[in-house]
């Protein structure tokens, strides 16, 4: 009985796609873990093979697909085992931002260079002083003579260092109810006064440039506000919903690859009397245990996906499967090593990387405390 | 029963701590985290306080202490930088099978030097493929006139490139005749020390590691590499018991490395909570962020307590691999949970190497693996716990 | 989105039996718990009511329902905060033993009596050295002169006390192997030569009669086998799968309850400064992860009912489910009782029979440890 | 620091393991458990032999000894019989108090009858609704004349239906005028010991427990109850720190019985896997039953030392909330988790009274929530970790 009901259109896109990633990305992505940046032309290609903002409508150059198309693609991209081609932070996360509220005319001039993949796109929330706490965010937006002028400080921001547009949100000085004050701002690259700061070095997510993003006076057009002036925290609020959903469906993904790989590891790896390891009951038990958590997670899941294709609103749902699933993948992550023994511990080792870039899915896209703080309101308590 | 630490203990910790805020400032640390070393002169100073060979007898140039002691440097040093702290304490690992009486030969040529911080020792205990099981050594050593010739390949050895010699575990023969790897005498087990720059040795390092990014690991492999006969540790046959006896205390050691890595990521957890605000109050105001401290000392506090208990049993001889495996096995895991819990409290700023715990995450893991992951631990427990069943 | 497609006839008897339960079952349950056993009139009751066996065909009285309707059944009992009134076993694994394997004759002379409540079933497999490992077993069927002889000995057998009718696992005593000689055989009450040792005391289910059951030279018609010769191993393993899903579905029900009586205490009952209990943080993440947790076995378990009605095997998710969702409860009761604070450790708080109820859940039905066995064989381990 | 017991400790150890195996047998247990109390014979055997009371002073008749020679006694007690031991070990509740040096007058009457056996006590410090919170007592005392006039309700006190007398935390007013129940003068709080038969006292059981079936609990409810105004402990305004103190050592208890508590659903789950064979193996020769027993004992080994080192701590004056809350955190934890796997190992005889280890659950659940559930705790150690923060 499976949950979600994919059509032979999504098996059919789904095959495609990973016969793509296996021959073009793959094989780079230890260079990019290297070089801690993936390269601009590495989402082109994966933007004009189609596999960038499927949700996107034709008329800008997408392919219209529902929510299943981006699940796939989530999916996928996690097989790859890196993070630098963050395209479902781009296709799920940011461009949604300019479909739904942006101006026809901001939709034709962004949209199609978001799908094939000569514009990538990041989205500016998180300050240096504020992590989770939106309301205290400091960096303004002063909308004076038809332009706007932006001052402040972000950070943590994905695509940093490659973003040819970001969506920044940012508060106006004049506004006392910080509820009211905030509103996004689209700003290109190579804006005056936009500057990027270092490159952050972190655990992992090595292949995913991650940096500060520091507007002194910067000044935008006036067009360049994404919907209603003041309407930005709604905004936000409402599009975070499937900025945890994507969350989640790179968790669980990468969970299951994890165990996977794992799982293979012990059938295969034998002990010196030529016994395979998974023939050791705790090793067996492990696995199982494992194998539930991750069932669980996915059954979970996908009745979340079904929900949110048909238009549910699940807030508590969805701030439990972000906290729940992402502290699974670390969970696994850090069960599974322990089985390859002190291989475990070494880079070479195929979930190393793994254990390193799913510790941070529990702390992005809003602190799995965040979660539970939100779930506990939503419920009432 | 007693649970104050000395004067002399208290001591120890201060120098170690002194040591530590003197040299492990974060540009050396980052620095030596790239080359995957630490600098001579850090290891040699630590060398000159005693502190990396402290439990080395004195006759050895070495401190002269016990295990407990070790512990409480291991521990200190750990709390301020785990990977530079595993460096230092691991650097003559394998060196204390050369601590019992008797030795007086090769403890005269070797200990000075790992004494001094002019040489490293790698311990080549396991094989590949073997796992933490060293009962069935392949490795031979073949008795031809006056040397040993040995034959075989050792896995995951620590200072595996640097190590200026190696204790090997050998099954030991009694003819130098055509080695045959698949002899198996798990009773007739020895170990031999092996100079790096024997003719025939190869090292192949096992590459970057998550986590104690300044020690290299590495797989060693022996062909018809010839040692005086003089090199075996006490006489053939005494090796699998030794190596035994070593792991136990190599158990405790890394289990004081964890203890203190775990407690490093706490100290940070603390300071943070303590200083940042959100949402208009401290952090540690919140009464999760509260819980999770008072959860992540009460694990260490513990694990503290299973960790000194076992390095005090180990000086007196009473410690039983049971013993050694609970501390190991609580301190990683009391580790791995706070160091986990203070990544999330420092919530993006965690995941940045900047703030340091994120190291402290990946190093706490390692340990967790290195010398026995929990179902290895598990295994060596129970096997105290329950005996022989008819 | 839901995954269990409800109709509203599937409402309307959630709905009766609910109103019928409060009013003629759960005003008597801590009688019943006092007295250690359940009356046989309660049964009839129920029966009467048409809450048994909702399954049988209406040929034997029943109503022919989908298996929903055991579901529903299964929920709604577990409200009744006692165990005695073991419905779900009744209907749902015992009977079907009958319903399956039984030849037309056995069928028209049980099965009516089992709708009304008039015969209350039991199963009897486990012995008292054999425990999960039904391989060993020792009670014997010997089968001569077109009678049936057994001798030995089974314990921890549910309604042991109120049974009318038992079905037996026995070996006959000159099949070498042992996965050829089980067959399984009806006793009725009453049998010269079968015995009921003591009512077995324990840490909960006191409502409930678990008894030790002896054959001592036996005699029953030779009509009384259940099925063929020998196959009764292949029988227990076919009906321990839909055991093993009732039993996930109770303690999915009881977990349910017990976080919900939780909660409601948590809201209602206040500090001293007259602030809810729900407002500490700490209460309300306790709060959110138990329901995270009960959510989760919610989706798995409900798909893996979707999946048992559309006839599909799932030999694997149905011993995940078994153990992940009786640990769970497990776990929940433990955590729940100390949101009660002293009071968590009386018997009057509304939860502690639940607490030593739920605690045998992850014993049996096969222990827990044995569901990860099975898992890990069928998974290829 | 040292890690062995003395030898007077080991035959501390020794003679109560002796007094339980010829005390608690299964039948007098099973009946004590319905009647909910121990049979005076047992209670006043406890009592010569100098285990109830060891830590009364001995010129009241007790034992003479500290906390940590009570910790011993009370883990070998509920190590045999968590329910038994918790009810001799708990006889005198809240006299505790009565032991500083100054008591002499109160302590004559009082202590004597608890060391002898004869007489059981009550700390009735907790109020309806206020959780573990003491600080805000409501429950007056105010003075008139020579007496003490006491007012209000104290919740789930331990022996609150048998105990001859109770300790009050009580809020002191220096007048008698109409009590006013709303008073609430966290910085004048007082102990004062009520007769159980003093007139205006009532009390109402709380009804069965999950577990301590042989401990009775009972709101006491105080109504214009008049006391000699001797029967304060100290001067007015002592009784909030002498509580806090009294909750520590209670929690230091209340930890030994949980670790014993733990010790024993162990015991009996290494015997009866060791014992007990399925699918042709012992059940301890299957790996993950081993982990189980490997973990069980992990735990109870670092948490032994957790309370060992707490109570050692406070018979020399340097144990703080922290460290008690802390003991017991990880000693109930510990006993819950091997309980538990107890019940899962023995099966299906787990869950069977006549196996005891389901016993041994309920107590350890009990043991889990009294006098502090964990997330109480754990707001206590917070508070010792974190401070006051700016």
């Amino acid at each position: 009985m499976e949950i979600l009901a994919y059509t032979d259109d999504h098996h059919r896109f789904r095959s495609r796609m990973r016969a793509f990633l296996e021959k073009e990305i793959t094989p780079w992505t230890d260079q990019w873990e290297a070089d801690h940046i993936t390269p601009k032309w590495a989402w082109q290609k994966l933007g004009r093979a189609g596999f960038l903002c499927t949700g996107v409508s034709p008329e800008y150059g997408g392919m219209g697909g529902d929510f299943l198309y981006s699940v796939i693609a989530a999916e996928e991209m996690a097989k790859t085992n890196h993070t630098g081609l963050a395209s479902a932070l781009h296709s799920d996360v940011v461009v949604p931002y300019i479909q739904a509220f942006g101006s026809g005319e901001q939709k034709k001039k962004y949209l199609p260079g978001c799908v094939s993949g000569d514009i990538i796109a990041a989205v500016a929330m998180t300050e240096p002083d504020a992590g989770s706490d939106l309301a205290s965010m400091t960096t303004t937006a002063a909308e004076k003579n038809g332009g706007i002028e932006l001052n402040g400080a972000k950070t943590f921001i994905s695509n940093g260092i490659n973003a040819g547009l970001v969506i920044v949100a940012a508060k106006d000085p004049d506004e006392p109810n910080p509820y009211n004050a905030v509103s996004l701002y689209i700003v290109e690259d190579g804006t005056p006064g936009f500057k990027r700061g270092r490159h952050l070095e972190k655990m992992g997510f090595h292949s995913q440039d991650t940096a500060e993003l520091f507007f002194t006076n910067c000044r935008i057009p006036g067009q360049n506000r994404l919907g209603q002036k003041g309407a930005g925290f709604g905004m936000l609020m409402e599009k975070l919903q499937q900025e945890r959903l994507v969350t989640s469906i790179c968790a669980q993904a990468a969970a299951e690859l994890i165990l996977e790989i794992t799982t293979d590891f012990c059938k295969n790896a034998t002990d010196r009397n030529q016994k395979p390891l998974s023939k050791s009951q705790a090793t067996q038990f492990a696995i199982v245990e494992m194998t539930t958590e991750v069932k669980l997670g996915r059954a979970f899941l996908d009745k979340l996906i079904a929900g949110h294709m048909a238009g549910e609103q699940a807030i508590v749902d969805t701030s439990m499967a972000k906290y729940w699933i992402t502290d699974m993948a670390k969970r696994i992550s850090r069960r599974c090593a322990d089985l390859f023994g002190d291989y475990g511990f070494c880079e070479a080792c195929p979930i190393v990387r793994a254990f390193r870039d799913v510790r941070v899915m529990p702390v992005f896209a809003g602190t799995n405390e965040i979660m539970k703080n939100i779930a506990a309101r939503f419920m009432g308590l | 029963m007693h649970f104050e630490l000395d004067k002399s203990h208290k001591e120890i910790q201060k120098a170690v701590r002194e040591f530590v805020r003197a040299q492990f400032d974060r540009e050396m640390i980052i620095e030596a985290l790239k080359t995957g070393d630490l600098p001579a002169a850090v290891r040699k100073k630590a060398a000159q306080l005693g502190f990396s060979g402290i439990h080395i007898p004195d006759e050895y140039d070495g401190g002269g202490m016990g295990l407990f002691e070790y512990v409480l440097a291991a521990e200190q040093m750990c709390r301020k930088d785990a990977s530079a702290g595993m460096a230092l304490m691991l650097s003559g690992f394998g060196a204390e099978c050369l601590f019992d009486p008797g030795r007086k030969n090769l403890a005269e040529k070797y200990l000075p030097p790992v004494a001094g911080g002019k040489m490293r020792a790698g311990a080549a205990l396991f094989e590949p493929g073997a796992g933490a099981d060293i009962s069935g050594t392949q490795t031979t050593a073949a008795a031809s006139g006056d040397h040993w010739i040995i034959n075989g390949d050792k896995a995951y050895v620590p200072n595996g490139i640097t190590a200026g010699f190696y204790v090997v575990l050998c099954a030991t023969r009694e003819d130098a005749d055509p080695p045959d790897s698949s002899v198996n005498t798990g009773d007739q087990q020895s170990l031999i020390i092996v100079d790096a720059d024997t003719p025939g040795v190869t090292t192949e390092s096992a590459g970057p590691t998550l986590g104690a990014g300044m020690v290299d690991f590495a797989h060693v492999g022996f062909q018809n590499a010839a040692v005086s006969v003089k090199n075996i540790i006490g006489t053939p046959g005494q090796g699998l018991d030794r190596s035994l006896s070593f792991l136990n205390q190599a158990r405790i050691q890394a289990a004081a490395m964890a203890l203190g890595t775990g407690q490093g990521a706490f100290d940070r957890a603390l300071d943070y909570t303590r200083q940042r605000s959100q949402f208009g109050k401290k952090l540690a105001q919140f009464q999760v962020t509260r819980h999770k401290l008072a959860d992540m000392a009460a694990g260490l506090e513990s694990a503290r307590l299973s960790v000194y208990q076992a390095a005090k049993a180990f000086d007196a001889g009473t410690c039983d691999a049971k013993t050694a495996a609970a501390a190991k096995l609580t301190a990683a895991n009391a580790a791995m949970t706070a160091a986990d819990e203070a990544v999330q409290l420092l919530g993006g700023y965690g995941y940045m190497t900047e703030y340091e715990v994120e190291h402290f995450y990946r190093d706490a893991k390692t340990l967790e693996i290195f010398l026995g992951s929990p179902g290895v631990l598990k295994d060596v427990i129970a096997g105290g716990l329950i005996g022989k069943l008819r």
